[in-house]
C-alpha cells in the first residue's frame, strides 16, 4: 500500500481506516461489512466486544478467519474468503439473509465507494468502462437497507480525483443513505447541509482537507 | 456482552405506547405469549392495535384486554371461534373495528414487513369481499390484488428456548405466527419456556436469530397450552 | 346424522363421504383438508399409503390423533384439535406454511361449501347474516393456491335448497376455483360446460339429482 | 411409498426441455449441485435461462455450459467474479443477454415464485440505473420498484442430507439460494451428500420439507466444495 505522505500528515493505512471505523461500532450491533477495506474492519475488533457481524450469504454471527489447517470449505463469507462462525452464531437462506439486510434490522452496513455525495448517494457498484458486465452483488441492498451507512475509503484516488462530490457521476448505488464517511484523512457526517468534518489526522487543516475535497465542507472542529 | 435477558415481564413491556400496534403470536392457545399479554393489561396501554390470527377467547388474555376497552382495532383472519364472545359483543355494539385478512395474507404481510417488502400482490381475495377497494391487477391473467406490509410497534413472542443473543427455537405448531412477528415490529419482546448457553442451539436449528429479539422474559414451563383450557 | 332416507335410495353419510373423497387421493399427493367433513378424510385413508397432510398452523404431515392418553398440547392441527405427526413430518412457521397453499404447491385442497357454482366459483366462509363478526381463516388462500380444489358437502341444505347453483349468492370465497364435487348424493366434476355428473349412490337417476340442482346437469354416465 | 431417489444423475435430469428456467442454486462453489450441472451439459438441452448469483469460473461446470453455447442469457447479481472468463468473453462478443439483479431483489423474487406472491415494491436499486423501465411508487415517503416473481421451469439442488419423502438439510453456508430455488420450480432436483431413514431428520430442522421436491440423487460425498479449487 503505497502512502502518499506529504509534508506535515501522514494518511491512514487501510488497516488503520479500519481500526478507526471500529472503535466507534458499540458492542451488541449487527453489522455486515462489505468487500475490501469494510471487511478488514472485524479484524480490528476485539471478540471480547460482541458485536455481530452478517454476511449476506447466510451467517449471522461471523467469526474470524480460520487457521489454514482448519478450513472448514463449507463455511465461506460474501467475498467468499473461508471464516469461521462465533458462538452464537446460526445459518439461514438467501431470503431470510437478505430480510435481514432489507427489513431494516441491520444496525449499520459499511461499504466501500468510489464516490459520495453531499447530499448521502454513493457509487460503489459500476465504473463507466463499457464492454464488462456490471455486477453488482449486494451492494444497493446493504445500501438501502441498513439502519446507517457508513462508508469507508481512500480520501482521493489514486491519481487525485476527489471522491467527495456534490453530485456522483458513477452509477449510483442508493440514494441519499451514507450517513459517516471514514477517509485516511478525515471522518464526516453527512448532514442536511452537506459534508460536516468531525475529525482529521494529525496535521490535516480543514483547507487542505477541502483542496482534496470537490463537495464543500464544513466544520464541526 | 449482549444480554437480552430482563429480570419481569414489568421490565419486558416497558415503553409500549398508547395507539401501538402490537402483534402477538400464536395459534389458538399454542404459542401465546400469555404472560406478555398478561404484562400488556397490567402496563395499561390504550387505543392499541391488535394483531393476532384471532380475537381472544373466553375473558382471560386477550379477551380480557378487549374488555378492558383497550383495543381500538383487531387484524385478524378468523375472530368467530367458540368462545370469542368479548370480541362478538363489542363488534355487535359497535365498540370495535375488524379487520378481516385471510390467514396467508396477514402472514405474508406480517413477512414483508419484516423484510423490506413494502406491498405485493397476491390472488387470494381477488373478486371476493375482501378484495373489494383494494387495487387489483392481473399477471399472467391471474387476477391479484395490491396488499401492504403490516408493520408492528411492538411483537409478542413465546419461544421454547432463548440464549441471551436472544436466538429462539420454537416448538412444534407453537412455532406459527411467532417467527415472522419477531421480525416485524420495532421492538420485539420474547417469553420463552427455557433458556439455553450461547452456542447450545444448533446454530442450522435456530429459527429467529437474535437480530430480530430486543428484551427475553424467561417464564420456565410456563403457560404451556395444556393448562389453559382447564 | 339424519340420514333422510327418501324411498329408492339412501344419501351417504358424512363420514361414507369423506371415504369417497379418500379413494380418489392417490397416494403421494399433498393434501390440505378443510374443517368440517373434510377433515375426516384422513381417517378414512390407510395409514400405508403415504398421503401427506398439511395444516396450515405449521405442519407437513399430519397425523392420526392421539390415544386420549398421549395427548401432546403443542401439536394441533387448524381446527385447533390434539393430532400427530407423521414420521417424515415436519414443522414451519406460518408465511412458510401459506406459501405451500399460496404457491401451488398442495396437490389438493379439499374444501367444505356453503354453495358451488358452476363456473367453479365457490362460496364457503360468510353466510349473510348480519351483526356477526365474518371469519375468513385461510379458506381463500385454500381455494386460491391449491393445484386442485375439491368440495365436500351435503348436496342441499337441510331445508332443501340446492347448492350446485348457477351463481353463488353467498359471498365468494374464490373465483372458478373447484374441480370436483362430493356430495352425499353423486360426485361431479366442474366442466366447461357446467357441472357433469360421472358418479351417483345407487337408486339415484340424473333426474332426480336435477330436482335437487339448481344448475344445469351433464351426464358423463 | 414416496420414494423420490432415483437412481442415477441422467434419470434426475430427464425433460428438461429446450429454453427452461434453470435456477441453479449454490454461492461460489459451496452448495452448487455440481454433479446435477454436470448432467445438464450431458443432457444436451439448449436456449436456456440460467438464474444463479454467479455466471460461471474456470472452464467446468456452469463456465463449461456456457462455453457450450447452451445458455441464452443469465439472470444474476454478480457476473463478473474472477475467473468468470468464459462468461466475460461471451457477453463482450455480444453472444448472451444478461440481466442484472440486486442480490437481495433476486433472492425475494425467487421466493416469491414459491409463495404465490406474483409482484412486489421494493426499495432496492430505486432511483438507479438497475431501476431504469421499470414502474416506481412512494410507500411512506420511500420510493419503490416493482418487481416480479422470477419462476423456474427447473430448480437444481444441493442438499446435505436428504430422506426419501424429500426433506432437506443444508451444511453451514451451503444453504444459500437452494431452499427459496427448491419452491419456485415447477421441478425440483435435488443431489445430496448424505440419506437417511424417513423420521431420523429432526421434523424441527428439516430446512427444505419434502413437498417442495420432486427427485433426488445421492452423490455420496460428492463435490465438497473444498475439491473445487483444486
Amino acid at each position: 500500500m503505497p502512502e502518499c505522505v506529504s509534508g506535515d500528515f501522514k494518511p491512514l493505512s487501510i488497516s488503520e481506516m479500519a481500526a478507526r471505523v471500529a472503535t466507534d461500532i458499540p458492542e451488541g450491533w449487527y453489522v455486515n461489512l462489505g468487500i475490501g477495506i469494510p471487511m478488514l474492519v472485524s479484524e480490528r475488533l476485539s471478540s471480547q466486544r460482541e458485536v455481530v457481524f452478517q454476511c449476506e450469504n447466510g451467517i449471522l454471527g461471523m467469526g474470524p478467519s480460520p487457521a489454514p489447517d482448519a478450513i472448514d470449505p463449507w463455511l465461506i463469507n460474501a467475498a467468499k474468503q473461508h471464516v469461521t462462525l462465533r458462538v452464537g452464531g446460526s445459518f439461514c437462506h438467501h431470503a431470510d439473509s437478505f430480510a435481514m439486510i432489507r427489513g431494516g434490522h441491520l444496525d449499520l452496513s459499511v461499504l466501500g465507494a468510489f464516490e459520495v455525495a453531499e447530499n448521502g448517494d454513493i457509487a460503489n457498484w459500476a465504473t463507466l468502462e463499457k464492454d464488462t458486465p456490471l455486477g453488482v452483488g449486494g451492494a444497493m441492498d446493504l445500501a438501502t437497507g441498513a439502519k446507517r451507512v457508513w462508508v469507508v475509503m481512500e480520501h482521493t484516488t489514486k491519481d487525485g480525483r476527489p471522491r467527495l462530490v456534490r453530485r456522483c457521476t458513477y452509477p449510483l448505488t442508493a440514494l441519499g443513505t451514507v450517513k459517516r464517511i471514514y477517509t485516511n484523512l478525515a471522518v464526516l457526517d453527512v448532514a442536511p447541509q452537506g459534508f460536516v468534518v468531525t475529525e482529521m489526522i494529525p496535521g490535516m487543516t480543514v483547507e487542505s482537507l477541502q483542496a482534496r475535497t470537490e463537495a464543500k465542507l464544513f466544520s464541526a472542529l | 456482552m449482549i444480554n437480552k435477558f430482563v429480570n419481569s415481564v414489568a421490565e419486558a413491556m416497558a415503553d409500549v405506547r398508547d395507539g401501538a400496534v402490537v402483534l402477538v403470536g400464536g395459534f389458538g392457545e399454542v404459542g401465546q405469549p400469555r404472560a406478555l399479554i398478561d404484562g400488556l393489561i397490567e402496563h395499561g396501554a390504550r387505543e392499541l392495535i391488535l394483531v393476532h390470527n384471532n380475537a381472544g377467547v373466553g375473558q382471560f388474555g386477550l379477551a380480557r384486554l378487549l374488555e378492558l376497552g383497550r383495543i381500538r382495532k383487531v387484524i385478524c383472519s378468523f375472530p368467530r371461534s367458540s368462545g370469542s364472545v368479548v370480541f362478538q359483543q363489542l363488534y355487535k355494539e359497535g365498540k370495535i373495528e375488524l379487520e378481516l385478512v385471510p390467514q396467508g395474507t396477514l402472514a405474508e404481510r406480517i413477512r414483508a414487513a419484516g423484510a423490506g417488502v413494502t406491498a405485493f400482490y397476491t390472488p387470494t381475495a381477488a373478486g371476493t369481499k375482501l378484495g373489494e377497494g383494494k387495487e387489483t391487477r392481473q399477471f399472467n391473467g391471474k387476477l391479484c390484488v395490491l396488499e401492504h406490509a403490516l408493520y408492528g410497534d411492538i411483537a409478542l413472542v413465546e419461544a421454547w428456548c432463548a440464549d441471551r443473543w436472544g436466538n429462539l427455537t420454537y416448538k412444534e405448531t407453537g412455532r406459527n405466527f411467532n417467527p415472522i412477528m419477531a421480525t416485524a415490529a420495532k421492538l420485539t419482546v420474547v417469553q420463552t419456556h427455557h433458556t439455553m448457553q450461547l452456542g447450545a442451539l444448533d446454530p442450522e436449528s435456530i429459527i429467529t436469530p437474535g437480530i430480530f429479539v430486543d428484551r427475553i422474559v424467561h417464564i420456565p414451563n410456563g403457560n404451556a397450552p395444556s393448562s389453559w383450557s382447564t
